[in-house]
């Protein structure tokens, strides 16, 4: 189409040919190990998406060929487990958000010699399933670093904002929030696969209670259907979020966004495989027993502009 | 062969009632399908319903059989009064019905039609005997059928109709009813499903036969019914009247003398008078 | 209809801020983005088929535009226009394999359903190298594409958004076909009887496809809209609603098995819906129960849809 | 009144042939339901197709109407040899059918079954007048519904064979093909039905009749096959059978003389001869 | 059949790991959850009905007995009990409604599906302040509940869990019920034609509530699974699979109009299923596309079913 036009790929390739490009994976000497990441998430999330990026560019570089599952019913999750099991892997990477249950079909990875990373939620199983180490953050703290920024920020009725009904770690978010938030916390459910919905909701919310003056997301999709609905409503309110994406940069430099709470999830894929990786090569093991945390980290708009270029690539 | 020693047996009115309609009447929604009927079917008798399409027979059937409710007036079962809210409930107390469609499961086998609801056995249904006497039964009403597995669906019209009614024969015990069964029969079928009727009246059974054919009728009834736009437009014991009357009655009277009179002008050939039948004339054998 | 009354004035009196100018707005909003898809599977179910994809096809459509624009740095307008027809060739093909294959439309449109849940995911990935597309709001078109699609204009204080105009207009058209032209009646009859229908020379087959080419077209409209009111579309959305847009259509007296139904009653239905959802946020309910009370109301609708039926069915006479 | 000057008109073997079916077979999975029958249709004649229950009649409908196609044999039409995949196609060349399940969808109005796949108006239908005219074709027929707004599925089984034989006669331009079109109908209905095919006739079309009534059959057919599980076992012209052999024919010769001679032995007020019927005994008007 | 064997061998070939004894285990275990619940509503929809209750009542069954026995501090059986009562009280209350209203089993079971989804949610987080339910792997009983619903056992390096053995057991049961008694004979009928059926005595409403008790006794059966092999319990889960259930039995052959069916089908149908999804894991394809992958290998099985089925039907002769 010869149709001149503004922004689009064009732009975006002008853009990136400033920048340079970044370095090619460098060749190790290690066999090809396979490991294999089976996670919680749900088709098309935003967020893991990033995770298994860093966890592919870690692979890329470290020679090893690299399985992803994903299912968010933890019957489901515990039997891509068995799946990867059953395929010798060399080691798995696993999210603990429904820890109990993955407790036997763990034990089992363990019994066949398969080393163990859990990441992101669910530190507090990792050690009892004999993982190496666990790489996340805690959802608790991170909601509770939400919270006191909320105060700091002088918020005084929030509502948060879960977005897949039951998901522990979503919950964990909300309460650590209202645990360390001084007023009032209110929650609503919505459906996340469904925004133009979910932004419905958000406005009727906000205009059943004026008392809301914030909104605190959990995702980053949910940030951009939470400005939508804010501007539904037409009352001044501020938008907050965990996690980040384009629209959650671009609102933070405008000051739509009052801030993100980020967890790093590039950070959780690229450290766990390379962990594994230096495991398996040197025997190495991080953390010394205790989980290492790559959040909560509370981002501004005085972190926006250096962010943009990361989160447009989709690494941050 | 018009009735000859027909004469022989009086309406039998001492015999037992086995169930009686009285003043019923029913409306579906605004249209009112019967008003103040009333029949009685005695043990060893045939009552005809005779009417014009639309008369309201099918729906006396229905009241009949349980299918549907009464809107006024009593219907009385071996003298108590009754309000059969399932079809179930008359099939406990003997009646056995072959409705105008039939009531048949079109995905389902032949035989598992013919003991629908009246299976041989709880938890272990007898197949090969079921499979055997439905064969049997449509055997004897001429119906060869070499595979009784077939989906009924897969039956011509009158195969169909014949296994419904071979299904209420064999499963009636007191009363059966009859809603044009000889409808998508042929000439042979039809004789069959007469000679049932008539063997049903010999053991003491009672039969409510409604059909369009007067010939029919007359053949074996013994009291005739006829029905107009819902209401009775008569109730005749057989001595009462003659094939003649009531084909005229059923015909509609002047509005047929009017018709057969246009197809006569018009028309050399075509007589609607053919729509009109007799058993006279058989063919020797 | 009686139902949907009642739910209004129920919520009217359960939550105070219901009826304000600005809450009816959004509840429009909610009820037209499903009423938009109602209207096709409505018709659809009328015709005796199913179509699961109706969710999916949403977020295809909204994604092809998305793409097709970023990738050729063109007016948005290509995007918008080669969107239609991808939408229509999907809804083409539910109805092609169904005619050839005489399979259910329910594995049909299933396996239409998973594959274009996969595709979007996949193909989206392979395009823009995330789960999301690139925002396109700086593109040319945009602006011309939003009026179309996702504007809002205020009357009186009541905020209407492009989706209620949209929806007014597919329900208009809906029933105008169902009710006023042959192939409306074809619709009936394939889905009431469709040996019945075939033997007195309706084209069965060609009938569903365009059924089925009605679904592709309101997706496509939804999607638009998804698109330039979020300006960004998420690969996994729409899984699920597919049930919503049936369940709206039930609600309105559509028959599961077809051949009974009408589109001002798949609005109705969506309205039903829509005032539900959203009104039980605005009466502020324990919201670990919405489900609950959603559900609960949503039977009690029906429950009194049905009973006014039949009530009026057997006449005013008793 | 049987036959009276009807050798006047010879069979019109040289008038204008619309159908021709040679030598056609059909099977249903294993079920062999047609082997090598043969029938001409001619513009002005009458052709009865008879035959027992599942003798291969509708079979053979379906196969000239289009719902179903022949594995053997050649099926011509208007000279050329044609291979119907859909009954549009044959109702595109003028071949109207009333079948014997009727090809209704219950759910649907009355009017909106008489006009479907025939509609007035493509994008706006002319709804008024489609009342109209269902309510006047069925009015002549005897039926006098006052709402046809009604679903269909709410008529009496008569009143929907009505409206399924006055589409078919609206309709068909050319050929008319009815399968026990008097099946579910009263005598006057079926009075009127035979008037009507006698006119259609009388207009130059062809018509296919089946029935299970012989003396329908004799009154209006020029010409008669017989069917007998699946092959032809007779074809007269109209001058070469008379009523009574057509009735032993159809009967099934002997096996009927057996029958009615064990009912005449059993029980003496039944009669199997009951199943056929004659138009001669016409009630004086 | 075919279709299943066809699957079977096409992994075999794409995927290495596919055919070691382990896989083979994860395949059936994969399977016979799918499976158990594939039963009664294969049945359910042979008797023309629809559950889209079924898979959160299986979260339902298992919530249910976890918080009972936690709270009690009884052994675990009498949980187990509550909850089969629980579970068979809910199958009943949708068959009751069913009955009692004649609304389309959609909305009915769609109702009861919203308000369990919210009272799993409500009550769990009333009862246990979490979406989850606390861990009863210490408590009495849970021993010998294990085994009877969660143990496996390994037969020549073929490792077999509980829910294969219920699996088998409960197809053998359905299979019988449908086709050797009278019972079975009813199912057929109230699905082919209730009008029929109803003219000839059978009780439909009391044979439709029989097929919702055993959806209960299933579901409770697959709760049971779930609580004891995981040990707690998460909320939310089971929503979404009343779709894979109604999969897997039209896949099996059964008609989604009711009427026609079999057991034996519906575990095929799970089988295809199973072997379908976990198959492309251990193809190790692209986990971006594997639903696209899922569906279109669903939907070319139910063609090759369908192929084959037409091609016997038209007999050798030909
Ligand atoms: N379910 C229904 N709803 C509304 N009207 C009905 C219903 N069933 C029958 N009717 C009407 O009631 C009247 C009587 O119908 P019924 O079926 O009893 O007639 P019938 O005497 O059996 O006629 P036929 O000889 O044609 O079978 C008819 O006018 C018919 O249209
Ligand atoms: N769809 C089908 N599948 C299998 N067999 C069939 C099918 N339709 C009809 N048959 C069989 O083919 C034979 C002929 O059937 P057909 O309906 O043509 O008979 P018919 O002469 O019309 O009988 P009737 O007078 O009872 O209507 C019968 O044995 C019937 O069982
Ligand atoms: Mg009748
Ligand atoms: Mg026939």
């Amino acid at each position: 189409a010869g149709c001149s036009s503004t922004g689009g790929l064009r732009a975006e390739q002008a853009r990136n040919r400033a920048a340079a490009g970044a370095g090619a994976g460098g060749a190790v000497d290690t066999p090809r190990w396979k490991i294999a990441m089976v996670t919680h998430a749900g088709a098309g999330d935003a967020f893991w998406d990033t995770v298994r990026k860093g966890a592919e560019q870690a692979a890329a570089k470290d020679n090893i060929t690299f399985l992803y599952s994903n299912d968010a019913q933890t019957q489901n999750q515990v039997q891509l487990v068995q799946a990867a099991i059953d395929q010798r892997v060399d080691g798995l990477l696993v999210s603990l958000a429904k820890g109990d249950a993955l407790g036997p079909v763990l034990a089992k990875a363990r019994a066949a010699g398969i080393p163990l990373i859990s990441i992101n939620s669910g530190a507090e199983f990792s050690a009892g399933f004999g993982a190496l180490t666990h790489i996340g953050q805690d959802e608790t703290t991170a909601g509770q670093a939400a919270g006191t920024t909320l105060s700091g920020r002088g918020r005084r009725n929030v509502l948060c904002v879960i977005h897949e009904q039951g998901n522990v770690g979503q919950e964990q978010r909300c309460a650590g929030a209202r645990s360390a938030f001084g007023g009032p916390l209110q929650t609503l459910y919505v459906d996340g696969v469904n925004l133009p919905d979910a932004r419905a909701s958000i406005a009727a919310k906000l205009q059943a209670d004026p008392a809301l003056d914030t909104v605190l997301t959990l995702s980053a999709p949910l940030a951009a259907t939470g400005l939508q609905a804010i501007r539904d409503a037409r009352r001044p309110v501020e938008l907050d979020t965990f996690d980040l994406g384009t629209q959650v940069v671009t609102g933070l430099q405008a000051g739509t966004v009052g801030f993100a709470v980020d967890q790093q999830p590039y950070l959780q894929g690229y450290e766990g495989v390379d962990l594994l990786w230096l495991y398996r090569s040197n025997l190495d093991v991080l953390g010394g027993g205790k989980p290492v945390l790559t959040g909560p980290q509370v981002l501004t708009k005085d972190d926006a502009a250096a962010l943009a270029t990361y989160v447009a690539r989709g690494t941050r | 062969m018009t009735p000859p020693e027909r004469e022989e047996r009086p309406e039998p009115s001492e015999a037992r009632t086995l169930l009686e309609l009285t003043g019923v009447g029913k409306s579906y929604g605004s249209v009112r399908a019967l008003a103040d009927v009333s029949l009685a079917v005695r043990a060893g008798g045939i009552s005809c319903v005779l009417g014009d399409n639309g008369a309201g027979k099918s729906t006396l059937i229905k009241i009949i059989a349980g299918l549907h409710q009464h809107d006024e007036g009593r219907y009385t079962i071996g003298g108590g009064e009754v309000r059969l809210t399932s079809p179930r409930q008359a099939l406990d107390l003997g009646i056995a019905t072959v409705h105008q469609d039939l009531a048949v499961v079109p995905l389902m086998p032949v035989w598992r039609n013919f003991f629908l609801g009246a299976e041989l056995g709880r938890f272990r249904l007898d197949i090969p005997r079921m499979r055997a006497v439905t064969r049997d039964a449509l055997a004897r009403m001429g119906i060869e059928l070499d595979d009784v597995d077939r989906p009924i669906g897969t039956l011509s019209g009158g195969q169909r109709q014949c296994v419904a009614i071979a299904r209420a024969v064999h499963f009636g015990a007191k009363a059966l009813v009859l809603d044009e069964p000889t409808a998508a029969l042929g000439v042979k079928q039809s004789g069959v499903v007469l000679k049932y009727v008539a063997a049903a009246r010999a053991a003491g059974l009672g039969v409510v036969l409604i059909t369009h054919n007067p010939h029919h009728a007359y053949l074996v009834g013994d009291h005739f019914t006829l029905l107009k736009r819902g209401r009775m437009s008569g109730s005749h014991p057989r001595a009462e009247i003659t094939l003649e009357q009531l084909t005229t009655e059923m015909a509609g009277g002047s509005e047929l003398a009017e018709l057969s009179h246009e197809l006569a002008g018009g028309e050399a050939r075509t007589d609607p008078g053919g729509a009109r039948t007799d058993p006279k004339e058989r063919p020797s054998p | 209809m009686l139902a949907a009354v009642a739910v209004f004035l129920f919520f009217c009196v359960a939550a105070s801020s219901f009826l304000r100018a600005s809450s009816i707005g959004t509840v429009l909003y909610a009820a037209s983005t499903i009423g938009i898809m109602a209207v096709p599977v409505a018709l659809l179910m009328i015709g005796g088929e199913f179509d699961l994809s109706a969710g999916v096809l949403v977020t295809t459509a909204a994604l092809t535009s998305s793409m097709v624009s970023y990738r050729l740095t063109a007016v948005t307008w290509v995007g918008v226009l080669v969107s239609l027809a991808v939408a229509l060739a999907i809804g083409g093909f539910n109805g092609w394999v169904l005619g050839r294959t005489r399979l259910p439309s329910f594995i049909v449109t299933l396996g239409t359903f998973l594959m274009l849940t996969g595709a979007n995911l996949g193909v989206t990935k392979l395009v823009s190298g995330t789960v999301s597309t690139k925002p396109i709001g700086d593109m040319q078109g945009f602006a011309s594409c939003h009026w179309l699609f996702a504007s809002e204009f205020t009357v009186g204080g009541l905020t209407v958004k492009a989706t209620v105009w949209w929806w007014l207009g597919l329900v208009g058209l809906g029933s105008w076909v169902l009710l006023r032209t042959r192939f409306g009646n074809w619709i009936f009859a394939v889905g009431g009887d469709p040996a019945a229908a075939r033997a007195v020379g309706v084209p069965v087959a060609r009938t569903k496809t365009c059924l089925y080419l009605g679904v592709g077209f309101c997706a496509w409209v939804l999607g638009q809209h998804l698109l330039f009111s979020f300006d960004t579309v998420q690969s996994g959305e729409g899984v699920g609603n597919e049930l919503i847009y049936i369940v709206a259509a039930v609600i309105g007296g559509c028959l599961i098995t077809g051949g009974y139904g009408s589109v001002a009653g798949s609005a109705l239905g969506a309205l039903i819906f829509g005032m539900t959802s959203k009104g039980i946020v605005y009466a502020q309910w324990d919201p670990d129960w919405f489900k609950f009370f959603l559900g609960a109301m949503l039977l009690l609708a029906a429950l009194l849809n049905s009973w006014v039926k039949r009530r009026a069915e057997r006449g005013p006479a008793r």
